[in-house]
């Protein structure tokens, strides 16, 4: 078997480099992580939780002059939380932001994986790197609007946040979403949480943060960990892409030619044959015969 | 029957065609394969409280292990008791890496003594540590044990043993102490509330 | 054992030929399978995706430093002249074996010629786009890559990759069976008279 | 709060939180240090449109969620509470019926009061101390204090308040905080905003009040505001002490400290020579008719203490063992303690689940204070720094003559038993795995040295020792009794019928009871461990949860429940009901009252001899009312009196004055050192995760001054007291702004605690930077407000 699939029971929805479409024959609900921004305290419970739980190793870190712990998310890392000072008219905000996967509906790493089965979408919306398939080409990395997966010089091999998928397949919620000490994290269907993000915008609209919005980018398809954001005007400080595509530029120019490249080379190889079986060889004659 | 040369080449054709088929695209059928374990399901639960803060969060600990004669249990992972009103369910950064600090391998398991003018610790055992830990309280006791103040009133108390802590054990060991120590006639006696 | 004919090639072009040969065809057989889904199980022949992913580049680099050696060999061989320019003015004639409107070529014919600084062009190319896509997270203090540098890249080394796979296969069938007799000249290094008046009349091999 | 209230605990509770309308967190952190505890207070923004709002030297973690900030100067907290203080008197902001019905404000206070110059009445410069009685009542013929309903007499505390707090204008506030007069009553405008009986506020506080030579004082300032607000004994209101360790509440209720025993009874004094002098002394007599005064029971407690832990030995003959136990010189407390190791008094320390050396303050002076030590003992489950003071930096091991032994100590999740949180629930906990090998547990340790030491003297004879051959020690197994065993005398026995007690009600004086702590009475009755109650029920939806757990006293959530109802005994806020009079009895949370006792037949504060809370209290040492003094190391002149600057009552160890700084030209930066959210003081280093997340110490610099210092973010400063001296990576923040403190600009620089020379990244000591020097009533430290320089490191 070429490609080994996540050892779990949950129906995928697609996969990368896949030929074939997927059975489709189980339905469940599509769930989704909510981030509430402007209830999150940067305490790093989740950065801890998501260690603990997925049993990550130590990235060792070294204060940088901020509180955040890591420079960058890393392959034992699937979860940073990133602070930033702004000051915007004299107001003075410490936006944090938790940085982790987005889980796309439309996942720019799966469309740029070219190896069959290293990312899978399940039907509940996770998208899910299964490194036994992985090849180590991090082109995953390039094709996330979000820059999120991390290459690991150690096993040469991609990683990133699985939503715990072993704990949401077992009907429990995603191990940030439970230690959340300020429910900013909320879990629960993509359609109440939706519901549940609207209300909360509407709240910090009235508590006077005009700005405040849900992340939830239509360029992607919609995410599976969306954001409540209170300052949607500062979306560049909170290093959110103000409108991220997945599969789009060279990517999706790369996606419809490369459907034509094989077959340029079969048409190559024909036109030669051809070419044989209408002009055949140009033998010199042979001296002295 | 001997296979002739054409026959093993088709056999081999055959066999190259199916892993080819299976190569070609990805083949989505094992999408049942048997599922990941969740690593807590065959764990015991004990409920227990987050010992850091004064919060009080309650907390289930997943130990591996039976308990059976032969075994050690070890805790694999701590989180949040949903029941709990204080925090249902949730866990600060603190309380979600319980689990290290419980099997932590920076833990002590035996006794040490310092010697005066020492540079070093030496391992000592519980037998000796207790009775010297008993022969110096007891004799600085006798030495700084005050029975009868300057103006001549009865104050049993002992004013060279100090004793601190801790706002980290037990109502039932902070109650042993207290009384233990009140008992032995100690009065300088502290401990987090302040500091 | 002595060769009949004419040498054409020394061992040492020859070696560096094959070298480049073979090292862009696995380059083409692995950069396909990771093209493509269906092409995927290319891999299998360079010992499964993970391996194919890692001996890519490192062929890459036996492709890159062959090729600058064929280069510098072929260099002097390769400028274009007004016979040339002829040549390919000719080329239709050329493709129907029409050969007596086919001016005389030298040592290398102008579409040889042709196919030599196609494959310079886009042997940088390879290279420019593939360090990239290698060394993603950057290399020499350059870099990192990620996200647009490396999707154009990928569509360039694709669209080169495909380019250079075209005219490799024009040049495997003109090398071997539409013209025979020519492939020796890159395995023992020489060709029969006959030959060489047939295909480069002004050779003075 | 005790001087206050009646009791010094948190008064209502975590979950409680959530039924606020203003959250006004100061002197605390809770986003940082109670992360989950602090979600209630978010649950109050979001479900009821509740404000949060902060007041500290810092923007912090917990100002990012707030609604609004307001940064101050390290030790101004009570100029700026004075000034809230100041606006509810002026614009009338206060619970009119509230504070009528439930405080002192009608009390008359006698001629002698008075308040000059910072100095109030009766203080005596030879000793720094106040006679307190020159602040007492005036009392009537029959013996009980004179009132005035109309709050109009000019000695009433209603009018005295209203004086002493007229200094605290905004403009005179905000010179002292450093703030804006603007930014100064915008904050007011929402604390003040909770004094109607439709809203409660609540205040979330921790040792950022209580680490200040008027620790007391700010706490006392905050407890008149919320009173004069009416949101004592509210859900939604109250003061809420944020305890820093799981077991502090549990801890100082069990009198793991100098002045008290447990249940908050009071260690005799030596002028105390008998029994009945003493429960004389803490035996209050109602000052007002219809004051339910509890305390008139401490010699039931106090009797039922001794008979637990002396049994038979204790008797109506013998004073109840009275003579067993010790009555100390003075103050004992933490600072004393390591003055008299200082002046080489003390032989011996042991530290239990302690980190003496780094708990500070003025390390260096701790590291010489032990090694004046003849031996000392360090229990605890890690090797840390105070076991090896003598290799601290800088230390030459060589030259310390103290004997030290380490014994490694179970920790929690190998032992059961229970905690008591902030909110004084007293949860059981269950023990996941066994005491590894090597290991002992707490419990066995103590007994082991208590028997050792007993038998010693059985042996030897020496020192009297009556008290230990009196102990009580009815264990199963005596050489480790079990917790349970430790729990049910804690609670309690009728010793006639051998039966568990339900309630401290069912104490007496007369050596038919015994009680290891009779606040926790209840917690194990014949029904079983209540604090193993998990029971998830909560029919009010105000979060009481009296199903889960045990909370002292009698499982009451809400402590003086019955001030959060009006005369006829209906809740100031029917939505928001803490208890209710259903015409013959209290319904809802367990009553601080009477069950059956009538609205108006007694005042709502029971542990009060007023019956009522005090917004005026002879409680304190240092003042019936808060007075801003400066810090004992601060940066400006206090200007409401210059002449007293600094708390007159502190207490000066040898040599402080000397350690202090002397010019703010030498120490031109405010400091204060904190927690982050990441560690839990030392024990945490330990935790790769932690260490992990919050890897190194640093030094929080304000943007402004990097610009001015050279300092550059990331990259190492110095910073430097006349105590001692730390270096590590500077954070450059926007989030500390410069003050403008009385025309000076001033800029503040902030410190966490967690590092020491043991764990997985090792770093400076925080406390070598603070002063020895503490609060005038606790000793707490004042660790909150110091000078400082600081350099960039070349």
């Amino acid at each position: 078997m070429s490609a080994q699939l996540p050892a779990n029971g949950l129906r995928i929805r697609r996969a990368s480099a896949s030929a074939t479409p997927a059975p489709g024959i189980r339905e469940g609900p599509e769930y989704a992580k909510l981030v509430d921004i402007s209830r999150c305290i940067g305490c790093k419970g989740c950065e801890v939780a998501c260690k603990e739980w997925n049993e990550l190793g130590i990235e060792p870190t070294a204060n940088f002059g901020s509180y955040q712990s890591h420079q960058d998310l890393g392959p034992n890392t699937w979860l940073l939380m990133r602070f930033t000072e702004s000051e915007v008219d004299g107001q003075l905000n410490w936006l944090i932001k938790k940085d982790a996967c987005l889980h796309c509906e439309e996942p720019g790493c799966l469309l740029a994986c070219p190896a069959p089965g290293a990312i899978v979408q399940y039907e509940n919306g996770i998208v899910d790197f299964n490194q036994a398939n992985c090849i180590g080409c991090q082109l995953c990395v390039s094709g996330c609007p979000f820059d999120i997966p991390r290459f690991s010089t150690e096993t040469r091999k991609v990683y990133k946040c699985n939503m715990c998928i072993d704990r949401v397949e077992a009907g429990l919620e995603p191990a940030c979403a439970k230690t959340c000490p300020t429910n900013a994290i909320a879990w629960g269907t993509k359609e109440d949480m939706v519901r549940l993000a609207e209300q909360k915008v509407e709240g910090l609209r009235a508590r006077g943060l005009a700005n405040a919005m849900l992340y939830d980018p239509p360029g992607v398809g919609g995410t599976h960990m969306m954001y409540v954001v209170p300052h949607g005007d500062q979306l560049e400080q909170y290093d959110l892409p103000a409108d991220p595509t997945a599969g789009a530029g060279a990517l999706a120019l790369l996606g419809t030619v490369r459907k034509l490249g094989a077959s340029a080379l079969g048409l190559g190889i024909l036109a030669a044959g051809l070419h044989y079986l209408g002009f055949g060889p140009q033998a010199p004659e042979e001296d002295g015969k | 029957m001997t296979l002739s040369r054409r026959d093993l080449l088709k056999g081999t054709a055959l066999a190259a065609g199916g892993t080819f088929v299976s190569a070609l695209g990805f083949d989505l059928k094992p999408a049942y394969a048997q599922s990941r374990e969740l690593k807590i399901s065959g764990a015991r639960e004990y409920k227990t409280v987050c010992p850091y803060c004064a919060v009080g969060c309650g907390t289930i600990a997943y130990v591996h292990g039976s308990g059976g004669l032969n075994t050690t249990r070890s805790v694999i992972h701590v989180e949040g008791d949903p029941d709990s009103p204080i925090n249902g369910g949730t866990l600060c950064p603190k309380g979600a890496s319980q689990m290290q600090l419980a099997m932590s391998p920076r833990l002590e398991h035996t006794p040490k003594y310092r010697a005066a003018g020492s540079t070093e610790w030496e391992d000592v055992d519980w037998e000796w540590a207790m009775s010297w830990f008993a022969r110096k309280y007891k004799d600085s006791r006798d030495a700084t044990f005050v029975e009868r103040d300057a103006q001549g009133r009865r104050v049993n108390r002992c004013e060279g043993i100090g004793w601190v802590g801790s706002a980290t054990v037990t109502n039932e060991d902070a109650y042993l102490i207290t009384k233990t120590q009140r008992a032995l006639g100690i009065v300088f006696m502290d401990h987090q509330a302040r500091i | 054992m002595k060769h009949s004919g004419i040498q054409r090639f020394t061992f040492v072009e020859r070696v560096v030929h094959w070298v480049v040969g073979l090292s862009f065809l696995f380059l083409l057989l692995t950069g396909l399978a990771f093209s493509h889904p269906r092409l995927y199980w290319l891999t299998t022949f360079a010992g499964g995706g993970p391996t194919a992913r890692w001996l890519h580049p490192w062929v890459g680099v036996a492709f890159s430093i062959s090729f600058v050696a064929m280069f510098l060999i072929w260099l002097r061989d390769m400028r274009v002249d007004a016979d040339d320019r002829a040549w390919l003015r000719a080329i239709r004639h050329y493709a129907v074996h029409d050969k007596a409107k086919v001016p005389p070529a030298g040592k290398y014919n102008a579409g040889q010629k042709m196919f030599f600084w196609t494959m310079t062009l886009l042997g940088v190319a390879y290279l420019v786009s593939g360090l990239p896509i290698w060394m993603p997270a950057g290399i020499l203090g350059i870099g990192p890559f990620y996200g647009g540098v490396v999707n154009v890249m990928r569509l360039v080394h694709y669209l080169a990759t495909i380019g250079g796979g075209l005219f490799l296969i024009v040049h495997v069938y003109l090398g071997t069976v539409a013209y025979p007799g020519t492939i020796g000249a890159m395995l023992h290094g020489r060709v029969t008279r006959a030959w060489a008046k047939m295909h480069h009349a002004r050779w003075e091999g | 709060m005790a001087a206050s209230f009646g009791r010094g605990a948190m008064t209502n509770h975590w979950k409680d939180i959530k039924n606020a309308d203003v959250v006004l967190v100061m002197g605390a952190n809770p986003a940082e240090n109670h992360p989950c505890g602090f979600k209630w207070a978010l649950e109050a923004r979001d479900n009821r449109g509740a404000q949060i709002v902060t007041v500290d030297p810092r923007y912090t973690r917990t100002s990012t969620v707030a609604d609004r900030h307001l940064q101050i100067r390290p030790g101004s907290d009570i100029a700026v509470i004075g000034g809230w203080i100041h606006k509810v008197l002026e614009e009338e902001l206060y619970h009119d019926d509230y504070v009528r019905l439930h405080t002192n404000a009608s009390f008359i206070v006698s001629e002698s009061y008075r308040f000059e110059d910072g100095i109030f009445a009766g203080f005596d410069e030879a000793t720094s101390t106040y006679d307190r009685t020159q602040w007492s009542y005036e009392r009537g013929a029959d013996g009980f204090v004179r009132r005035d309903p109309t709050l109009e007499h000019p000695r009433c505390v209603f009018q005295l308040l209203r004086a002493h707090y007229s200094r605290y204008t905004p403009e005179v506030v905000a010179q002292i905080a450093g703030c804006s007069v603007a930014d100064f009553e915008a904050m007011a405008e929402i604390v003040c905003s909770t004094g109607t009986a439709d809203r409660a506020g609540t205040i979330m506080y921790a040792v950022g009040w209580t680490m200040h030579t008027v620790g007391s004082q700010i706490i006392r300032a905050a407890a008149i505001l919320q009173l004069l607000l009416g949101n004592i004994g509210r859900p939604g209101g109250g003061i809420n002490a944020l305890r820093g360790h799981a077991n502090v509440q549990g801890a100082t209720d069990h009198a793991i400290v100098a002045a008290s025993l447990p249940g908050y009874l009071t260690v005799p004094q030596p002028a105390q020579t008998t029994l009945a002098a003493h429960l004389a002394a803490y035996t209050p007599r109602p000052a007002v008719a219809g004051s339910v005064n509890f305390l008139s029971n401490y010699p039931r407690f106090f009797n039922s203490l001794m008979k637990a832990w002396f049994g038979d030995a204790a008797t109506p003959a013998n004073n109840f063992a009275y003579d067993h136990l010790g009555k100390p010189a003075g103050d004992a407390t933490w600072l004393s303690m390591w003055d008299e190791a200082h002046q080489g008094r003390l032989e011996g320390l042991v530290a239990l689940g302690f980190n003496t050396l780094l708990a500070g303050p003025d390390v260096p002076r701790l590291i010489r204070s032990m090694t004046n030590l003849k031996w000392k003992v360090v229990i605890d489950p890690f090797l840390h720094e105070a076991a090896e003071f003598w290799n601290a930096p800088g230390v030459d091991a060589s030259q310390v003559q103290t004997e030290v032994l380490y014994l490694p100590a179970a920790h929690w999740i190998e032992r059961g038993g229970s905690f008591t949180n902030s909110g004084r629930w007293a949860q059981w906990k269950e023990a996941a795995v066994d005491v590894p090998e090597g290991v002992r547990s707490d419990t066995w340790i103590l007994s082991e040295l208590f028997w050792r030491v007993k038998e010693l003297y059985e042996d030897e004879g020496g020192a009297w020792h009556e008290p230990i051959r009196d102990l009580t020690w009815n264990y199963v197994n005596p050489r480790e009794p079990s917790l349970e065993e430790l729990a049910r005398e804690i609670n309690g026995y009728d010793l006639t019928t051998g039966r568990l007690l339900d309630s401290f009600a069912q104490l007496r004086d007369d050596g038919t009871t015994s009680s290891g702590n009779w606040i926790y009475a209840g917690s194990w009755t014949e029904q079983g461990n209540m604090m193993a109650r998990r029971g998830t029920e909560d029919p009010s939806g105000l979060g009481f949860h009296h199903g889960w757990a045990f909370a002292w006293p009698l499982n009451r959530r809400v402590l003086y429940n019955r001030a959060g109802a009006d005369a006829n005994g209906e809740p100031w806020d029917a939505s928001r009901a803490g208890i209710r009079w259903n015409g013959t009895r209290w319904v809802g949370d367990v009553p601080d009252f009477g069950a059956t006792t009538r609205p108006d037949a007694a005042g709502a504060f029971i542990m009060t001899e007023e019956g009522v809370a005090r917004l005026f209290t002879t409680g304190l040492v240092d003042g019936p009312f808060s007075e801003h003094y400066e810090p004992a190391e601060s940066p400006t002149a206090n200007i409401l009196h210059e002449r007293v600057a600094v708390n007159p009552t502190v207490r000066w160890y040898d040599g402080v004055r000397e350690s202090l700084a002397q010019s703010t030209d030498e120490f031109p930066y405010a400091a204060t050192v904190y927690r982050v959210v990441e560690r839990e003081h030392f024990v945490t280093s330990h935790v790769p995760l932690l260490v992990e997340t919050m890897p190194d110490f640093f030094v929080e610099v304000p943007h402004g001054l990097a610009l001015e210092k050279g300092v550059v973010n990331g990259e190492r400063v110095r910073v430097w007291s006349p105590r001692g001296e730390v270096e590590g990576v500077a954070i450059v923040t926007k989030r500390i702004k410069p003050l403008t403190v009385n025309g000076r600009t001033l800029w503040t620089i902030g410190i966490p605690v967690h590092w020491g020379f043991k764990g997985i990244t090792t770093g400076a000591m925080a406390n070598s930077l603070t002063p020895f020097i503490g609060d005038a009533n606790t000793r707490c430290p004042e660790f909150k407000a110091f000078l400082v320089n600081m350099e960039p490191v070349a």
